[in-house]
């Protein structure tokens, strides 16, 4: 029959064009995706014609608009009920507008705001031939220690299509974990990613290191991202469609729309079975859940560094959201199969990344390696698989950003004659030199450990709770363990800047500008407000925590 | 009348707390204000007796409760006092002699420019004596108890620059403790027993406990007696205790605090007669330490150490009466009044000998005193008499009494303690004479002190020998006084008393008594009297050389506690550092080590990561076909 | 014919590009592996669309290859950058950071 | 809404904390006078809360109560027992000496930077360190109480870190490793602990629901909430876990002699005295109050373990050749006691263990404040460095001795009251136990007169001979604890009374009662 109906397709398609249904687009609750895009494209244009002297501050300018922009029209839609009792799925069935979706977008472009400061940060760097320099290089396309490089660094040229590159990323991230069906979410993906692999390439110090880590994170992303297409691909095979919701019935079987052919050559579930895997190793690539987390330290290492920021705090929370919207509404009727897996992969998580961060030397490897173990933490609120789960790690994404992008700010505060000193061996002493930098930078990881009175236990604790809730006491356990690991390294870093003598020629603290102090400010600020009275917000991501069927 | 006992003992507390709170500015006045308070306690004890003169027999007891020490539930230690006969003998006894000696002290101390201090630590003493001696109840007396054993820690090590004396008090009061732990113990099991430890109703209700518990309660006080008065096994200390200044041995080591665990026992006595094997243990280690002081008395050149074996060997004496029983105590306590005068006296005199030959302790550098020192030799003779019991003497009438008490006991234990008295007695007469002889007669053996200077002996100043000649007064009175004033029927009411009957006559024990004395007298006469001292000690035969080394009991425990414990410390320092945290240490190590080794994983090859993620979704898409599979 | 042959065709063609992918060292190659992979899963979709009789795997196959073409040009540029820094396109050689 | 008396009086230290932290560089001594401004006023306000507390009223008093965090069952609940009053007007009374004590010892060195300001920040600390047990001590909210207790190491860890004692054998860097060590470790024991605790409090919620001490204890007495003896057992071990690391108990004391010999002694009073009751506070509110079954089910276990930190602790005391390391081992010898009166589970036995952590703070205070004085003038731990100091210092020997002392437990000392009380306690419910127990008397007895006897007695060391005798302000440190020790040794009443009728509770939560003497009539025979 199913010939039949191809061809029947083929003629339908020869009607008049304008008796295709235009489809039902809702602008306005698409508009944060759509304004962020929409600037992106801007920013483009103004890469292109607009003179190279203004260029930086109009980009500047333009994407801390959009930005506030489209975090105000999340409020907007929020305040609007979206994300409770108006939420439904937009977009001829493309994009979900609900509670998570909603909160996770505020998340990502409050993190992106801040982190976009950090771009834009043109003090640390002593001013190159009169030009003021940010942590981008002079000319991308230019050879390491070429005569072009020094001639663009000459004429001051900046890379300033970082912007529209973080632009498109951003958006990209928005519709992750709004997607609603698995062609939307791989898109998604790709449009995050490959903006992303840019942003690695184009450090303006240590650049051979910055392409290596761009070389790296492409080809496993592109590696993962194909994984992640064949499981769509046999999903869609098993369920004949790729939209969450009918997938969401096959499985629990509310509709056989199996193709009998399948199911007797595939056997039952098989296709199922193979595909969710495969689309789990996608976006566990992208939390960087062990084993696929290989990529992380390399990648945090070698990145500039607000970049890396950037990318541990909004590709998690976009990654996480769409983890969470997969397990909780595509494959509820799989919630038995899952959980074990997943169990195994939280366990090793929080122990490798706990672990290995022991005798790191480097400070954004050993950050690299925190993300990873948090990541684990993360995954022990999404087993929990109940609602508290759900707000547990909505609540966690939220705190745990401002906290790595506020480190990260730090990190590029500490240079010497090579840029960052990113060996921790320069951090000796540092809070004999600049007590102030070294106590923020404590608070941060101390939060990190997950210690009382800060955003990271509030956050541990609601994840550890939940799961425990869930029944997996076990996880927390092992939660327990590998945090007091982790805190070991932690602490070493603190002892290193409290306790041990300055060396001679050790790095300086560079007075930023008001940019990185804000980021910095507002994570230590996010990160004491979440740990004294995180009500409030534990309150808006409960409300968040129902997902759109 | 009652009130006045919280100010028996506050009046030397007072002192106590002004002298060494004071500072130098008392460094004038300190000793005359130490001495007066010491005598105002002393006449406040007068009036109390006279009070309790005049009563009848059986309500003579006063009891003062000032305020709940303790209160916890189920638990209540009040800071209340029991005055009755026994407790007023030993306040006047205490307060008496204590007065004298800070009288003494004054001449004795005067060129020590820590004089303050040291009438400060007597004050001290003194108070806590009280304390002890007065507390109606076992906690308060163990707070006395402790605090006498803090007093004389203190006196002993009162020259703490001297290693020797440091040592010497610290060893004193280690070995106190020891006792101390029993006295607690003892308290202890009273509280479960009795679910108090006030003496009234804890004796009272003796009847209703098992003797088990009893005889517990009973051996544990015994240990603390043993502790506080130098009874074997816990006797070491004594010796070394000689380290300090004279008067302290002489009031502390020798007078009073010593017989405190007499005192306990004879207290205790309702508990001891109810848990006869306690008795026996008691009466043994009374005949064991009675024999075990007089033999190394007899090998000391040191003069106080050998009278420091002398007291050890005396207290023996009265441990065993108090271990006969209600036939021993009233006896036990005599002997201890009369011991108390005698050996205050004996020690006085050594001290003013000392004064004279610069601080010379040896006796082989002695010799020929008496004409030199003629009012010490005459108060030193008196005593000696006492001590060896001569007819009429104080001593003679106690000691007397505790050898028929030991035969009155009965039955082959009653003949063999009867005949170690005897022995006992012998040996006394034996080496109180030679350190008589050795002294006092004899051609001069004098030896410049270190620094050259040459004795030049001469009578002590009045303060010191005034204190001489009244200790010499008592002890040549008191055993007349108290054989014939009913001192018996004094005691009876607290103590009981019982009869003896003695399987020899009175008669014959007072003439074996007497025999044995001369004996001794005599032995020692032919071996220091007749032949010249040599000045350095013979070789001696091994029983003396061992006598000289406390008859090893010393060393036994150097090398078993001593050097054992240092052993067994050092080890836990090594076990608490290499085990105990070696193995936290180890773990923190294991953990470091696998990170190492996952980090080799991290070799920088994508290739080698592609590997990993690949081979990661196999295991995913495994695992999860075989959750489906199971 | 049976369509479900072109599947097990498809999971052929993605094993090979995977494994060619952990084996290659060259960049450029390893990439290609990465496209065939790709294109293994666009077969997949065609042939599941076949089988449904729905349209969705063909159109998704054309994403597919539009997304394709935007790693090959991110990608390139990447690899480029790289070789003409390194006069090398070996992933291996790309190992400055590790442990 | 009456006046919150105990928020008050946990919040002046936190806030002169922050005020200290604040004051320019250049005002060093401006900051040390505030902090003692601050820290006498905290005491004036513990004073007002003894007051205020009526021994014979209801359990918790001066309760507050506020909504905090809902989501996880968490209220700001705050009230005080008996208990908590004692150890309240502890902390109190011993913060103005350890400033006082410490007056100097953060003075910065000529080498540091300008912007470093080591001496507010030394004072700040202990004031926060005041601040978060004072509460911890009110708090009847388990996870309120568990943020305190976890939070309270931070400070703590740098005041170890951060500032150790300038008295050290060997060169400054090796000093400074060994210093951070013992910080190091003294966290992460400590860490490790309360994550542990985390777990268990995690399982309580899911047990009980909410973290209110009353309700759950209420719960569990009317049979609304049971739990599974297992999971009981469990959780309690959880909690026990961290507070046998925190008391500290044998075999997880070896923090201790780290941390309280690299940090200032001040510090290490803070340690000791404060911050370590912290730990047998809560094992006698939280083990006992929330998990009455489990305690008596692990009660024996221990019980041993108790008397083996006793013995051993005083045995290794013994060979120690560093004055601060013998003290710390001291302290582990107290706390073995300390436990052994709280599980005895009888009056004497909690009424002993109560006392003996307020005496214990102030004797080792006392102790461990004159031995700091004597290192920081001779410049060296090292016992063997000293002798004959009585001989030049004979105040500072006579405290040192008095101090000892108490160590040992002399009757008419304040830890003797505690001591018998605990050993009178530990023999009722285990004869064997109160007599091995007993041999510390001992042991203690030992290592402290030897201490003294090596330091203080014999001839008189050349390095020693310079030293001075104790200055005006080290006298007015030790004068008033050795004042307080003695009233508090001869008339413990007003102690007792506000001890007891908690103490009471504590008994009927685990549902215990004394065993009864064999004879009952005694007071009859009378």
């Amino acid at each position: 029959m199913s010939s039949m109906a191809v061809h029947s397709l083929w003629t339908t398609a020869a009607e008049p064009l304008d008796k295709i249904p235009a489809p039902h687009i809702e602008y306005t609750q698409l508009s944060p995706v759509l304004i962020v895009l929409g600037a992106a494209l801007v920013s483009v244009l103004v890469e292109a014609f607009v003179p190279r002297k203004a260029r930086y501050h109009s980009q500047v300018f333009l994407s801390v608009l959009a930005l506030v922009a489209a975090f105000a029209a999340i409020v907007g839609l929020a305040a609007g009920g979206y994300g409770s009792t108006k939420a439904h799925i937009a977009a001829m069935g493309a994009i979900a507008v609900d509670g998570p979706a909603l909160f996770l977008q505020g998340t990502i472009l409050l993190a992106s705001l801040v982190a976009v400061f950090t771009f834009a940060e043109r003090r640390l760097d002593p001013a190159d031939h009169g030009h003021k320099v940010d942590s981008f290089a002079a000319e991308a396309a230019a050879v390491p220690g070429s005569e072009q490089e020094r001639a663009a660094v000459k004429a001051g040229f900046t890379t300033t299509e970082v912007f529209p590159l973080a632009l498109f990323a951003i958006s990209g991230m928005l519709v992750f974990p709004a997607a609603n069906d698995l062609l939307t979410l791989f898109v998604a993906l790709e449009v995050f990613s490959l903006p992303l692999y840019l942003l690695c390439a184009v450090a303006r110090r240590k650049r051979l290191m910055s392409q290596e880590a761009a070389v790296k994170y492409f080809l496993l992303g592109a590696f993962s991202s194909a994984f992640l297409l064949f499981g769509i691909a046999l999903l869609y095979g098993y369920a004949g469609s790729v939209s969450y919701a009918t997938i969401a019935r096959v499985v629990d079987g509310s509709i056989g729309a199996v193709d009998p052919a399948l199911a007797d050559t595939m056997g039952n579930d098989a296709l199922l079975l193979i595909g969710f895997a495969m689309v789990l190793m996608g976006l566990l690539f992208k939390i960087g859940a062990v084993p696929f987390h290989m990529w992380t330290p390399d990648v945090y290492q070698g990145a500039p560094t607000p970049v890396t920021g950037f990318m541990a705090a909004a590709t998690k929370v976009a990654a996480f959201g769409a983890l969470l919207r997969l397990l909780y509404v595509v494959l509820p009727g799989l919630t038995w199969d899952w959980r074990p897996v997943m169990w195994g992969v939280a366990i090793v998580t929080m122990l490798g990344g706990a672990i290995v961060a022991i005798t790191q030397t480097d400070i954004k490897r050993l950050l690299a390696y925190s993300s990873i173990a948090h990541a684990g933490f993360l995954l022990a609120g999404v087993i929990a698989a109940t609602p508290s789960g759900i707000s547990s790690v909505l609540f966690y994404l939220g705190a745990y950003s401002f906290v790595t992008i506020g480190a990260f700010a730090v990190v590029t505060l500490v240079r010497d004659a090579g840029g960052e000193a990113t060996h921790l061996s320069k951090w000796a002493g540092l809070g004999r030199r600049s007590p102030l930098v070294a106590a923020v930078f404590a608070v941060f990881l101390l939060a990190f450990a997950g210690i009382p009175l800060t955003s990271g236990f509030s956050g541990k604790f609601a994840v550890f709770k939940a799961a425990a809730d869930g029944g997996a006491g076990a996880l927390v356990v092992v939660g327990v363990i590998s945090s007091a690991i982790a805190a070991f390294f932690y602490i070493r870093v603190i002892v290193l800047m409290f306790f041990s003598e300055p060396k001679a020629d050790g790095p300086t603290v560079a007075v930023p500008s008001p940019l990185t102090s804000i980021t910095i400010t507002a994570g230590v600020a996010v990160t004491l407000v979440l740990g004294l009275a995180p009500q409030y917000f534990l309150d808006l991501a409960t409300q968040a925590s129902t997902f759109v069927r | 009348m009652e009130n006045l006992i919280a100010l028996l003992i506050g009046a030397p507390l007072l002192g106590a707390a002004v002298l060494l709170l004071g500072g130098r500015r008392l460094d004038k006045s300190g000793h005359w204000l130490g001495t007066l308070l010491a005598a105002v306690s002393f006449v406040i004890g007068l009036v109390l007796f006279a009070d309790m003169l005049g009563k009848s027999a059986d309500d003579r007891a006063l009891h003062q409760t000032l305020y709940t020490w303790i209160p916890v539930e189920g638990f209540q230690a009040d800071m209340a006092f029991q005055l009755d006969q026994l407790s007023m003998t030993f306040v006047l006894l205490i307060t008496g002699v204590g007065t004298l000696i800070h009288v003494y002290s004054i001449g004795y101390m005067e060129h020590d420019e820590r004089r303050r201090r040291f009438f400060g630590y007597l004050n001290l003493f003194v108070a806590a004596m009280l304390l002890l001696v007065l507390a109606d109840n076992y906690l308060l007396l163990y707070f006395g108890w402790e605090g006498v054993g803090l007093a004389s820690y203190l006196l002993i090590g009162f020259w703490q620059h001297k290693p020797s004396a440091a040592t010497a008090a610290k060893k004193a009061f280690i070995v106190n403790r020891v006792g101390d732990m029993g006295l607690s113990i003892a308290i202890m099991i009273m509280f479960t027993t009795f679910g108090t430890f006030t003496f009234g109703p804890v004796l009272a209700a003796t009847g209703e406990a098992s003797e088990g518990k009893l005889t517990a309660i009973g051996l544990m006080l015994l240990l603390a007696a043993c502790g506080k008065s130098a009874q074997v096994p816990l006797q070491s200390w004594l010796g070394d205790a000689m380290e300090g200044p004279t008067p302290v041995s002489a009031l502390i080591h020798a007078a009073t605090m010593v017989t405190a665990g007499v005192y306990l026992i004879v207290r205790s006595a309702d508990i001891f007669n109810a848990a006869p094997d306690a008795q026996l243990v008691v009466t043994v280690v009374g005949a064991v330490t009675l024999l075990f002081g007089a033999i190394v008395g007899c090998a000391k050149d040191d003069i106080k150490k050998a009278l420091a074996g002398s007291t050890m060997s005396q207290i023996g004496y009265m441990i065993l009466a108090a271990g006969l029983g209600p036939i021993g105590y009233v006896f036990a306590i005599m002997h201890l009044v009369t011991h108390g005068f005698f050996k205050a006296g004996l020690f006085l005199g050594a001290g003013s000998v000392m004064h004279g030959m610069n601080d010379e302790v040896d006796m082989r550098r002695y010799g020929g005193l008496r004409k030199y020192m003629p009012v010490t030799f005459i108060t030193f003779g008196l005593g000696y008499l006492a001590i060896i019991g001569f007819p009429g003497l104080s001593g003679f009438f106690s000691k007397d009494k505790i050898i028929e008490a030991a035969f009155a006991k009965g039955g082959t234990e009653g003949w063999i303690l009867g005949t170690v008295t005897l022995i006992g007695a012998a040996i006394t007469a034996y080496y109180m004479t030679r350190v008589m002889l050795m002294t006092f007669f004899g051609e001069k053996r004098w030896q410049d002190d270190e620094n050259g200077r040459p004795p030049h002996p001469h009578e002590s100043p009045r303060s010191m020998v005034i204190p001489m000649v009244l200790l010499a007064v008592g002890s040549v009175a008191a055993g007349a006084l108290f054989e014939f004033s009913g001192f018996v029927e004094w005691l009876e009411p607290v103590t009981g008393f019982a009869h003896g009957h003695s399987p020899i006559s009175a008669a014959a024990v007072t003439t074996a008594t007497i025999a044995v004395m001369v004996l001794g007298v005599g032995l020692a006469y032919v071996q220091y009297g007749r032949r010249p001292v040599p000045v350095v000690a013979p070789r001696g035969s091994l029983l003396t050389r061992a006598a000289r080394r406390d008859l090893l009991q010393d060393d036994f425990n150097h090398a078993v506690f001593v050097t054992g414990g240092t052993h067994l410390t050092r080890s836990l320092v090594y076990v608490d550092h290499s085990l105990v945290d070696g193995v936290v240490n180890g773990t923190a190590a294991a953990v470091g080590g696998l990170s190492g080794r996952l980090r080799k994983l991290q070799n920088g090859y994508a290739r080698t990561y592609a590997v990993s993620m690949f081979g990661g979704t196999a295991v995913l898409i495994a695992a999860t076909l075989l959750m489906r599979a199971v | 014919m049976n369509p479900v042959n072109y599947l097990y065709l498809a999971a052929l063609l993605f094993t090979i590009g995977a494994v060619g992918v952990l084996i290659r060292r060259n960049a450029i190659v390893v990439f290609m592996c990465v496209e065939l992979m790709l294109n293994a899963c666009n077969l997949a979709f065609v042939t599941f669309s076949r089988m449904h009789g729905n349209l969705d795997g063909q159109v998704i196959a054309f994403f597919t290859m539009v997304v394709a073409a935007a790693e090959v040009v991110v990608g390139l540029a990447i690899i480029v950058s790289v070789f003409r820094a390194r006069h090398s396109a070996s992933v291996d050689d790309a190992s400055l950071m590790k442990l | 809404m009456s006046f919150p008396l105990l928020t008050v009086t946990a919040a002046v230290p936190a806030v002169g904390a922050v005020l200290t932290a604040a004051v320019p560089a250049a005002r060093r001594t401006g900051a040390k006078w505030l902090a003692l401004l601050v820290s006498l006023a905290t005491l004036v306000l513990a004073g007002v809360v003894w007051a205020q507390f009526e021994p014979g009223g209801p359990r918790y008093q001066l309760t507050e109560s506020h909504a905090w965090i809902k989501d996880f069952g968490v209220r700001y609940e705050l009230g005080v027992d008996g208990i908590g009053v004692a150890l309240i007007g502890l902390t109190a009374l011993l913060i103005p000496f350890i400033v006082l004590a410490g007056w100097h010892d953060a003075d910065p060195l000529e080498t540091s930077s300008k912007r470093w300001r080591p001496t507010q920040g030394f004072f700040a600390l202990i004031l926060m360190v005041e601040a978060m047990v004072i509460l911890s001590f009110e708090a009847t909210d388990v996870f309120l109480f568990y943020i305190l207790f976890e939070a309270m190491l931070i400070p703590m860890y740098f005041l170890i870190g951060g500032f150790g004692d300038r008295a050290h054998s060997g060169s400054d860097e090796n000093a400074a490793a060994q210093r951070s060590y013992a910080a190091v470790k003294f966290l992460l024991y400590n860490l490790v602990g309360g994550l542990i605790m985390l777990a268990a409090v995690i399982g309580l919620y899911v047990v009980a629901g909410n973290f209110s001490l009353t309700e759950i204890a209420e719960a569990r007495a009317n049979g609304s909430l049971d739990m599974a003896t297992n999971t009981e057992r469990l959780l309690f071990l959880g909690f026990f876990f961290a507070f046998a690391v925190k008391a500290p108990l044998w075999p997880l004391h070896t923090w201790l002699p780290n941390a309280m010999g690299e940090s200032t002694a001040p510090v290490a009073v803070l340690i000791t005295a404060v911050v370590d009751k912290v730990g047998t506070f809560a094992m006698l509110r939280f083990c006992l109050g929330l998990f009455p079954e489990a305690s008596k089910w692990a009660t024996p276990a221990i019980v041993v373990l108790a008397l083996i930190s006793i013995v051993y602790g005083a045995l290794v005391a013994v060979g120690q050749r560093d004055i601060k390391r013998l003290v710390a081992y001291a302290s582990i010898s107290h706390f073995g006691f300390i436990i052994l009166g709280i599980f005895a589970m009888t009056s004497q036995g909690q009424s002993g263990a109560t006392l003996y952590m307020v005496n214990h703070g102030i004797s080792t205070a006392a102790l461990m404040l004159v031995a700091g004085f004597l290192i920081s003038r001779r410049g060296s731990r090292l016992i063997a460095d000293y002798g004959g100091v009585q001989k030049v210092a004979p105040v500072l020997a006579g405290t040192f001795l008095i101090g000892g002392l108490a160590t040992l437990s002399l009757p008419g000392l304040a830890p003797f009251v505690s001591e018998f009380l605990v050993l009178v306690g530990a023999y009722a419910r285990y004869p064997v136990a109160g007599v091995i127990a007993t041999t510390g008397i001992v042991l203690a007895a030992l290592y402290t007169l030897v201490l003294y006897q090596r330091t203080m007695t014999g001839p008189v060391k050349e390095e020693v001979r310079a030293l001075p005798d104790l200055r005006a302000r080290e006298l007015a440190v030790v004068a008033p604890l050795i004042a307080v020790l003695i009233f508090l040794g001869v008339f413990p009443k007003p102690l007792t009374d506000v001890v007891n009728p908690a103490v009471q509770h504590t008994m009927s939560d685990v549902q215990q009662k004394d065993p009864q003497p064999q004879i009952q009539n005694v007071e009859a025979a009378k």
